[in-house]
């Protein structure tokens, strides 16, 4: 019961402000789209505790809703763009199919992913759960099952750190 | 892959003659390209001299050819891609044999009369015309199908870039619609080709020989060959390419085009169409039938409406191997020998036409039949010689034109006329004497649309200034024709000498073929009688195996 | 035993997902459309610990924790190509990039 | 522990390569030459292609330690991809060694870029866990993304990195909400672990789960779709390809696209390759057939009235992508004991290998032709190519030739090989498929012929200057040699090939397992042949114990 | 026995010289002088001509002891293929004979004739190439022991006329004459062609005379009457345009464009009778076939008439001479189609002297009168070429049938069998008799009326020409033997009942042997009493035609006869009753239409433009509507992508 008002309370709240980020008018301007978009986090990271996903909660607090919006304001600063210069939103024939489309593809998906009640629920209770979660839990699988994607990421960021330099910096 | 061991045993004392016959145009082209580019004279020299070598490489197969034998001579058998189960196997018969010393004879011929014409990018011209000898001598050659097929579509690159880079005003769209045409013809066959070597294990032609194919099956295969050798020959109504091909050429590709490259239409139907598929033969008899000898006929009509001299000539080339597809249909000695013989004989006379079209040209500029009149005044060879090669092709006995013709119709005509007689009511030889005749119209529409050519362009007065300048044959230009003309009177006059050589191989393909060519055609009447289809003999698909010997030998 | 069935997990990332996609393909401000991005890679975080937590399979964590980490470097690469078109086109309105078309 | 390392030297060679070349471009004085660089990165991807050399008599490399025999597997198949991968990098960073410094856009990190995304492509085709295969994707993928956007004074190049990122991201979204679905039913994440789950009914049957299972598949044939540019997931490919540097467009044409195509085919023969899994709905390969026919005729359709040489060739591209995933339906018969199991052909690699030449060396002339800051690659600007530069325009031709698939190419022996492996594919019968690619050819001879007659053909519009250049020269001139090479004498290469499809072994037999090592003493002797029925209880008692542990 | 030998291989030489000479004087005759080209060009059918004597005088030793003898010379295999075989084989036998003796003979006049005639031409040389080369291409139709031989040389006399008909080739209405003439023989030899290839199918590949004969001999193949009668009408549609019959006689009058011993040589005496020849050759084949038979008598005597009406209205020289020619090669297919093929031999021969003569002489004129061939412009002309007025004027006599003249024999001999000559089990067609009569009335009088107005009377040209008129003594010594020939020559064929056993009838004897079969199918009259009736009403209408025309044009200048000019039948004659003009509307009109809207629509519009180009544009234009897809948009790009996986999961 107690998880089930949770489930609603972080859920809806996570997918109000969600849509606040896409849908006008606060989806215009992407100064608020951004603070809706931090909220949305933080109410992610709440279903995560709900799913006894406790290191994720937190990285998705420090890393999502800091220091990737943080980037992200940063831009939207920089840019600093007026009410003026954003224009407005087309309404093109091709935005109304995808929506149709991408609604439809969410349907069905859905529809044929409710199967998954089918699966059993393995029970918290139990002591191989105990870790479930928790910083040594994914932490030991991390470093021992998959070090190597681990090792690759590292690569990944550095492409990152290079290509924002390529990309943003004024001079090479 | 016992049967690969490299043997090289040939009549010519171990000598792998088909494989330097093949590869040696392509050293010559590669020599080519080490010579710097603006030594014009030079590039000139080395590619007559190279092909001219291969035309004296050639002959052995002439002199050492065992006229008694019907399957493969001089083969060579070489591992090649085992992975696709091909090989370099090369083999020449009775079939084969003369289209590949018309090619090696018309090359070194072309490379000569072409001194004065091609006179921008030499080089890139000689290499082109040297890679392509070896792929229409590689084309003749080949008796493993990938093999043949690579070949074929070698054919097309080197002539699309004739076209293209040589030709005349409207040269773009007529190579890429020569292009475009022939590929969608050989790109079917290949799929044809695949499932032949999915059926035999590889793509060697004896062992494609002596599988057995279904009735259904050999019906979509020989759509899938027939089509792309209709396209290469002409057959009516696949034929639109090749006007535009013909008139934009440079005389060389007119030429190596009308010479050699429309034979291999006629050459993949001996080789390929009838023999692999007697029974879609039968079926589609009629039909081929009909194309060839609405072709005939057609090409005289539209020839006959053209204002432009190589138009003319290329219509009248549709014409003409309408007859050599009417011959092959026939299955029928003479017939499919004068079909062999016709394509010699087109090459010669319609290569002669366009050699001497394009001396015209270099002098005048132009192809309009209108824009001549009155040449014979003013060049007198010029006009014996066009007046001769126009006789060869339309068909006067003494020459080749006529012997072609006249085996051709007679052969047909003898295959329709018994039954038409004795049963009464065969369709397919009503059909066949029918069309002889209307075929033989083509004999009198021939002579219509040439004559009335010869006469606008060397008759009457001289009506435009210019051809008063026009100088007549150099000694060049005659060495070039003149072992054309004298080959049109030996044909005409001793076609023995060239047919001794066919007939082992011919009468083995009609032996495979025309028995069930025959039955499909008797339980067709049958069937058109009332009869049950049930009733009909059934249809014996399996090839002879003792031919498939021979031919693998 | 959870009280809430993994469907309806599901169906909230899917719904994320869905909000996520328009967002990408209506909004024409480069930095929303990125959000947007954000919020579909989130969606399916969503996914993986909603299937964590009922298979008991933690594999579901890490694959977030790396979600997370290409977020990241997604997020700086796309700044980055956001301020390059700033650059060019003082604008960083997708619907207007078609230099490049047919 | 050395002896791994050693094992995975290809990839550790490209890493440190890009490292280094990182390394000593930040000390390098800003304007001065980096090309010296791209010799570097070349010697990087000629010593791993020597390192795939040593390996590939290795294979499949027995990795010892469980981090990398779960995340890696370095079978036949991912060796030939890594060879072919290497050697479309190799060809491509040799034509930007002086492409970039006549684009005012040469940068060290040009190169290290070039080797981390390659050494994402070379993880990406011997991936052999979803996660890996996910990193790796994105590791490959911005690094081109950047790459794209990499001359970045150019508001083209930046408009390409902006359209590829946003799809792109939005690809690996679908990736992975794919991932998601196939990991929480099947609850495993490698690959051959997926395989088993399908292929002994641990989905249980009835309760809807393969459902779930199949939208995974979809989604992931969909984010890859998109990377192989198939139709009509391909709708960056022409702005991406044209607006990028000739030669990032160049690596993006042949590696990516073959890493791409390297992951799909591991994923959809080993995951989803077995009939178990296909029961209750359409089959991968008829979505494949599909997505081939549309993706065919749409670019082919669509390059014909193309006057762009880096647009056509994007367009051949998308085309390209319908033939190749017909090499994914060619899976001949492997006969093994009394069962039959299906290896993918020679088809697919040797396809990849010519294409990557083939495209390597045309948008290697693309590259030649964008001197002086040229980054038009219309039809004036090499009009008459061929009274200039002579060998430009052959190889040009060459290029052009074996994309179009004319003999004495490598690209006929492909189609050639796609052709008739998937004629004899036991999954089905292609002749329909295979006639409607050959029609595809025939449309597409139309556009290929236009850019011979351009070179060719029509004279000068403009002097056509070029970047010369030894290593372009060197480049060109060995991916046109290759080409001729391969079309006259393929046969070692295409045995190379028959042995890396050989290696992605699948069934078509249910119950049979996929991906995984063979287990020669699971499978029923051939001398005691069991009936079937019961060899396939017998195995999959076998395998459940493998599969839970 | 060496002399048979000798005679033997003299056959291939007979052809070969005439050969040799075109070759040599085409070769090289434009360097070489006009005496060289002459005597190379004279020497080669003189030698001819004496080889031919030598080898026919062999023959005539054989005839003595043999009724049909035959020097045979087989040259080499030409064409072996399947059952095909064909030799290039020779064969002198009584008919043959005759026919070379005329070839030769005529022939060495005319080149000689021509020696004077052509002597101011620039291409003298290629005037006599081209004649040689007609003299080896006669030979050989002549000689040829099998039809395919006979076919080569019928073939090469064709292109050997169109070549001479269009000599003058810078004026175009010549040379368009001269394509007409090719193309009209070629629609007849597209029929022998056809009837070849029946024969080859029934004889079993071969061709040779004799061995056909037995095909259609009592035990052979072709038994069925239906086929031979297709065959027989084949082969006569052949000779209708070698010979000029009716429907396809319509070149004859046009070739009279080339020089005027051209047409003496081919349109007059040899080329044109080669279809009679022909028939005569295939006899055995013809009298099975009573219906062909029939067809052909009735062309014949229609051809007969028909163009000696056009001919009585005509004012060129040559074209009444060539009306002539047409009418009187119809009396000769007349005789064939009542089996008198002796008869069509003989008139054959006849006519060859007469009308060489006659053409020589109109030559004669025209060579005079500075090609002038108006005859209206003449008259009086006697005065100035004597020789050429007398020599016309006898074989004037002999082609009207004036006794004792060569002509009087052969047509009389015509008419009488017409008369009476009955198929086995038919009725003769003695309808026919009174046709010929007819013809050979307008005969008379339209030779006469040539003979009037061009030779006597006054002159009606200018005088400048009149006073240049001469003769040239090479030109004479043709037309006298010739006249001598034509008034002569009938005595070889006297027949029975006037040759009272003083006179065998030596061409009846000679070719018995040939036409051995025709006795089995037709019953021959011998009534010698009808025959004087028959002679008696001919020569009557023969001195009627004569007379009348004397007393019409013998008269000066003013006092002609004004052509009635606005009248009907003057109209429709002088028009040659419209043949050609109605030609031109059923056959060429519509061919070029044909062959017009066969370009034009079917070629350029529909296979070329809707099929191959529209499915190209086709294609084109879809490709062009998907690429307006690729809009740019990042946005619809992504909807592509979302609507791309929508559509996998819908195929799901």
């Amino acid at each position: 019961m107690f998880e089930q008002i949770f489930f609603w309370l972080l859920s809806g709240g996570a997918i109000v402000t969600a849509a606040m980020v896409v849908l006008p008018p606060t989806g215009r301007n992407p100064l608020y789209a951004a603070l809706a978009l931090v909220v949305s986090f933080f109410f992610m990271a709440g279903i995560y505790a709900l799913l006894l996903a406790h290191l994720m909660a937190v990285l998705q607090v420090m890393v999502y809703a800091g220091a990737i919006m943080v980037l992200f304001m940063f831009v939207i600063m920089l840019l600093n763009l007026r009410e003026d210069e954003l224009g407005t939103e087309r309404r093109t024939f091709a935005k109304l199919l995808g929506g149709v489309a991408m609604v439809w593809v969410g349907l069905k998906v859905a529809l044929v992913a409710s199967a998954v009640d089918n699966l059993p629920a393995a029970d918290a209770t139990t002591p191989a759960m105990a870790s479930f979660g928790t910083v040594e839990g994914v932490g030991d699988m991390l470093f021992r099952q998959f070090l190597f994607p681990f090792e690759l990421t590292s690569i990944l960021l550095l492409i990152a750190v290079i290509g924002a330099v390529v990309l943003a910096k004024r001079t090479l | 892959m016992e049967a690969l061991a490299p043997t090289l045993a040939t009549p010519g004392g171990g000598i792998a003659l088909l494989t330097i016959l093949v590869v040696t145009p392509l050293l010559g082209a590669l020599l080519l390209a080490f010579i710097p580019g603006d030594q014009k004279t030079a590039h000139r020299g080395v590619s007559a001299a190279i092909s001219g070598l291969v035309f004296f490489l050639s002959l052995p197969l002439l002199t050492g050819f065992d006229a008694t034998e019907p399957g493969f001579q001089w083969v060579e058998a070489v591992p090649w891609i085992s992975a696709l189960g091909a090989d370099w196997r090369l083999g020449v018969d009775g079939i084969s044999l003369w289209i590949i010393l018309l090619t090696t004879f018309l090359t070194p011929l072309i490379l000569i009369g072409s001194t004065s014409a091609i006179t921008e990018r030499v080089r890139e011209f000689c290499i082109n015309m040297l890679i392509l000898e070896s792929a229409m001598i590689g084309t003749l050659v080949a008796t493993d199908l990938l093999l043949f097929y690579l070949f074929w579509e070698l054919m097309l690159i080197p002539m699309y870039l004739l076209i293209g880079i040589w030709g005349g005003k409207n040269r773009l769209y007529a190579t890429v619609k020569f292009f475009i045409y022939t590929v969608v013809g050989s790109l079917l066959m290949l799929v044809g080709v695949i499932y032949l070597r999915l059926q035999a294990g590889s793509f060697d032609y004896a062992d494609i020989l002596a599988i057995e194919l279904t009735a259904t099956e050999q019906m979509w295969l020989f759509g899938a060959f027939a089509l792309a050798f209709a396209i290469k020959v002409p057959l009516f109504p696949f034929h639109t390419w090749l006007p535009d091909a013909h008139t934009e050429a440079p005389t060389a590709g007119s030429v190596i085009l009308a010479g050699v490259l429309l034979k291999m239409g006629t050459y993949g139907f001996l080789r390929f169409a009838l023999p692999l598929f007697p029974v879609a033969m039968g079926e589609f008899s009629p039909l081929i039938l009909i194309l060839s000898v609405v072709g005939i006929v057609y090409g005289a009509l539209v020839a006959f409406a053209q204002q432009d001299i190589k138009k003319l000539v290329a219509y009248s080339s549709v014409s003409h191997l309408g007859f050599v597809m009417l011959g092959i249909v026939a299955l029928n000695q003479t017939a499919v020998e004068g079909a062999i013989l016709q394509m010699i004989n087109h090459g010669i006379s319609t290569g002669a036409l366009f050699l001497l079209v394009g001396i015209i040209y270099e002098r005048r500029h132009t192809r309009l039949i209108a824009h001549y009149g009155g040449l014979a005044a003013i060049t007198p060879v010029f006009t014996t010689l066009f007046l001769i090669v126009t006789l060869s092709s339309i068909g006067l006995p003494t020459t080749n034109g006529f012997i072609g013709e006249f085996m051709i119709l007679s052969g047909t005509f003898a295959e329709g006329l018994p039954v038409v007689r004795e049963l009464g009511l065969g369709s397919w030889p009503k059909l066949v004497v029918l069309m002889t005749v209307l075929a033989t119209t083509g004999v009198v529409l021939g002579a219509v649309y040439m004559l009335t050519m010869f006469r606008k362009v060397f008759f009457g007065p001289v009506t435009h200034e210019a051809n008063l300048e026009v100088k007549d044959m150099n000694g060049r230009e005659l060495l070039v024709l003149a072992p054309l003309i004298l080959l049109i009177f030996f044909i005409g006059l001793f076609p023995n000498f060239f047919l001794s050589k066919m007939h082992a191989s011919v009468a083995a393909l009609i032996d495979r073929t025309e028995p069930i060519v025959e039955q499909v055609r008797d339980r067709e009447r049958l069937e058109r009688r009332g009869m049950a289809a049930d009733a009909a003999p059934d249809i014996r698909v399996a090839p002879r195996r003792a031919v498939a010997d021979a031919q693998a030998r | 035993m959870p009280s809430v069935p993994l469907s309806w997990y599901l169906i909230v990332a899917l719904i994320l997902f869905v909000i996520g996609a328009i967002g990408v393909f209506t909004r024409r401000n480069a930095l929303v459309v990125l959000m947007s991005v954000e919020i579909m890679l989130n969606a399916v975080n969503l996914v993986f610990i909603a299937f964590a937590r009922y298979r008991g399979d933690m594999t579901g964590h890490v694959v977030t924790f790396f979600v997370i980490a290409v977020a990241a470097a997604e997020a700086a690469v796309g700044l980055a190509l956001v301020l390059g078109v700033f650059r060019h086109r003082k604008s960083v309105n997708v619907d207007e990039m078609n230099a490049m078309r047919y | 522990m050395l002896l791994e390392l050693l094992q995975i030297s290809p990839l550790l060679i490209v890493t440190f390569v890009g490292l280094l070349t990182m390394l000593v471009g930040a000390f390098a004085p800003a304007g001065s030459f980096k090309g010296w660089l791209g010799y570097l990165t070349g010697f990087g991807f000629l010593a791993a292609l020597v390192a795939i050399w040593w390996l590939w008599d290795r294979t499949p490399v027995a990795f010892e330690s469980p981090w990398l025999s779960n995340a890696l597997r370095f079978d036949a198949f991912g060796l030939a991809l890594m060879a072919v991968i290497a050697v479309g990098g190799l060809l491509t960073t040799l034509t930007a060694i002086h492409y970039l410094p006549a684009q005012r856009s040469d940068h060290a990190e040009y190169y290290s870029l070039v080797s981390f995304s390659v050494l994402g492509m070379m993880c990406l085709v011997t991936a052999n866990d979803l996660l890996t295969l996910f990193i790796a994707l994105e590791v490959m993928s911005i690094a081109v993304y950047i790459l794209a956007g990499f001359k970045r004074q150019s508001p083209y190049a930046i408009e390409a990195a902006m359209k590829y990122f946003i799809l792109g991201s939005f690809a690996s979204a679908l990736l992975l909400l794919g991932i998601a679905f196939v990991w929480g039913v099947t609850g495993a994440i490698t690959l051959p672990d997926i395989a088993r789950v399908f292929a002994f009914g641990n989905v249980e049957e009835g309760l809807g789960l393969e459902g779930v299972a199949h939208l995974g598949m979809v989604l992931i044939l969909g984010a890859f779709a998109f990377k192989i540019a198939a139709a009509p997931f391909h709708m960056w490919t022409p702005d991406v390809y044209e607006g990028a540097p000739a030669s990032v467009s160049g690596l993006m044409a042949v590696a990516v696209k073959t890493a791409a195509f390297g992951a799909l085919a591991r994923v959809l023969l080993t995951c989803f390759g077995d009939d178990q899994f296909r029961e209750g709905a359409a089959s991968w390969e008829t979505l494949v057939a599909i997505l081939a026919v549309v993706s065919m005729f749409g670019g082919n359709l669509m390059a014909l009235a193309q006057k762009n040489l880096k647009r056509v060739l994007a367009y051949s591209a998308i085309a390209h992508t319908g033939y190749i995933l017909i090499a994914l339906l060619a899976a001949p018969a492997v006969a093994d004991g009394t069962l039959t199991l299906n290896a993918l052909g020679a088809g697919l690699v040797f396809y990849l290998l010519a294409y990557t030449l083939a495209n390597a060396a045309a948008f290697g002339v693309a590259a030649a032709i964008g001197a002086n800051d040229n980054e038009d690659a219309s039809d004036p600007s090499y009009s008459g190519l061929a009274y200039r530069h002579p060998a430009l325009a052959v190889v040009l031709t060459i290029s052009v030739l074996s994309l179009l698939g004319i003999p004495v190419t490598a690209g006929f022996i492909g189609k050639l090989t796609i052709f008739s492996e998937v004629l004899q594919s036991p999954t089905g019968d292609y002749l329909w498929l295979v006639i409607l690619a050959v029609i595809n050819s025939i449309i597409s001879a139309y556009y290929y012929l236009r850019i011979i007659v351009v070179a060719f053909m029509k004279p000068e519009v403009q002097p056509v200057e070029t970047v010369t250049s030894r290593p372009l020269g060197w480049s060109l001139g060995l991916a046109a040699a290759l080409t001729v090479i391969l079309g006259l004498i393929p046969s070692s290469t295409l045995e190379v090939a028959h042995e890396a499809g050989r290696s992605l072994v699948h069934s078509t037999t249910p119950g049979l397992i996929g991906a995984a090592p063979v287990d020669k003493a699971a499978l029923p002797s051939s001398a005691a042949a069991p009936r079937p029925v019961e060899a396939e209880t017998a195995l999959k008692d076998a395998a459940q114990e493998v599969a839970r542990p | 026995m060496p002399r048979e030998l000798f005679a033997t291989d003299l056959l291939p030489w007979i052809i070969v010289l005439p050969l040799l000479g075109a070759v040599f004087n085409g070769l090289f005759g434009a360097r070489l002088s006009k005496r060289t080209v002459t005597a190379v060009a004279i020497g080669a059918v003189v030698g001819s001509f004496a080889l031919s004597v030598a080898a026919v005088w062999r023959l005539i030793e054989l005839h003595d002891t043999t009724p049909n003898p035959a020097l045979v010379s087989n040259v080499w295999n030409w064409l072996t293929s399947g059952v095909l075989t064909v030799d290039v084989s020779f064969l002198l036998d009584p008919l043959s004979a005759v026919m070379l003796l005329v070839v030769t003979g005529v022939g060495s006049l005319i080149h000689l004739f021509s020696v004077g005639y052509m002597h101011a031409d620039k291409a003298y040389w290629r005037y006599f190439c081209y004649l040689n080369l007609f003299m080896f291409s006669m030979l050989l139709l002549i000689l040829g022991k099998n039809l395919l031989v006979l076919f080569v040389g019928w073939e090469g006399v064709g292109v050997c006329s169109y070549l001479l008909i269009g000599f003058w080739y810078t004026d175009m209405d010549k040379a368009i004459a001269g394509k007409k003439a090719f193309i009209v023989n070629r629609i007849g030899d597209f029929a022998v062609l056809l009837a070849i290839f029946i024969l080859l199918f029934y004889s079993r590949g071969t061709l040779d005379f004799g061995q056909l004969a037995t095909t259609v001999g009592p035990n052979g193949a072709l038994q069925d009457t239906g086929t031979i009668t297709l065959v027989c009408l084949l082969l006569f549609a052949g000779a209708t345009g070698k010979s000029a019959q009716i429907p396809l006689y319509v070149w004859l009058p046009d070739a009279m464009a080339g020089p005027t011993p051209v047409s003496a040589l081919i349109h007059a005496a040899t080329m044109v009778t080669a279809g009679v020849y022909l028939m005569a050759r295939m006899n055995f084949m013809f009298v099975l076939a009573p219906d062909a038979m029939t067809v052909i008598a009735t062309v014949g005597a229609l051809t007969a008439l028909f163009a000696a009406t056009i001919a009585l209205v005509q004012n060129d020289i040559k074209k009444v001479l060539a009306y002539s020619t047409v009418s009187q090669i119809g009396f000769m297919v007349l005789a064939v189609g009542v089996g008198a093929f002796t008869a069509a031999i003989f008139h054959l021969m006849t006519h060859a002297f007469f009308k060489a003569c006659l053409f020589l002489g109109s030559g004669s004129v025209i060579h005079a009168m500075h090609h002038e061939q108006d005859i209206r412009h003449m008259g009086g002309l006697r005065k100035k070429l004597p020789v050429t007025a007398v020599t016309f004027f006898v074989s004037c006599l002999a082609i009207a049938g004036v006794p004792f003249l060569s002509g009087f024999f052969s047509k009389d001999e015509i008419l009488f069998r017409v008369f009476t000559n009955a198929y086995t089990d038919a009725a003769p067609l003695t309808v026919l008799f009174f046709i010929g009569l007819l013809a050979a009335l307008c005969t008379a009088f339209y030779m006469f009326r040539l003979y009037y107005l061009t030779f006597e009377g006054e002159y009606r040209g200018d005088h400048h020409t009149w006073d240049h008129a001469h003769e040239e003594r090479v030109m004479n010594i043709p037309l006298i033997v010739l006249a001598v020939l034509a008034a002569l020559g009938g005595l070889l064929g006297v027949p029975e009942g006037l040759g009272f056993g003083v006179f065998p009838n030596v061409l009846e004897e000679w070719l018995h042997g040939v036409f051995d079969t025709v006795g089995t199918r037709y019953t021959l009259s011998t009534d010698h009493a009808l025959e004087y009736t028959l002679m008696t009403i001919s020569v009557v209408v023969a001195l009627a035609g004569m007379f009348t025309a004397r007393h019409l044009y013998k008269r000066p200048a003013d006092r002609l006869p004004a052509a009635p000019t606005g009248a009907f039948w003057h109209r429709l004659l002088t028009n040659k009753w419209y043949v050609d003009e109605a030609y031109h509307f059923l056959f060429v009109r519509p061919f070029m239409a044909l062959a017009g809207f066969t370009h034009r629509v079917l070629d350029v519009k529909l296979i070329d433009g809707v099929f191959v180009r529209g499915s190209a544009k086709t294609v084109g234009f879809i490709g062009d509507a998907l690429r307006r897809v690729q809009n740019g948009d990042v946005q619809a790009y992504v909807t592509a992508l979302v609507v791309g996986v929508a559509l996998l999961l819908f195929m799901l």
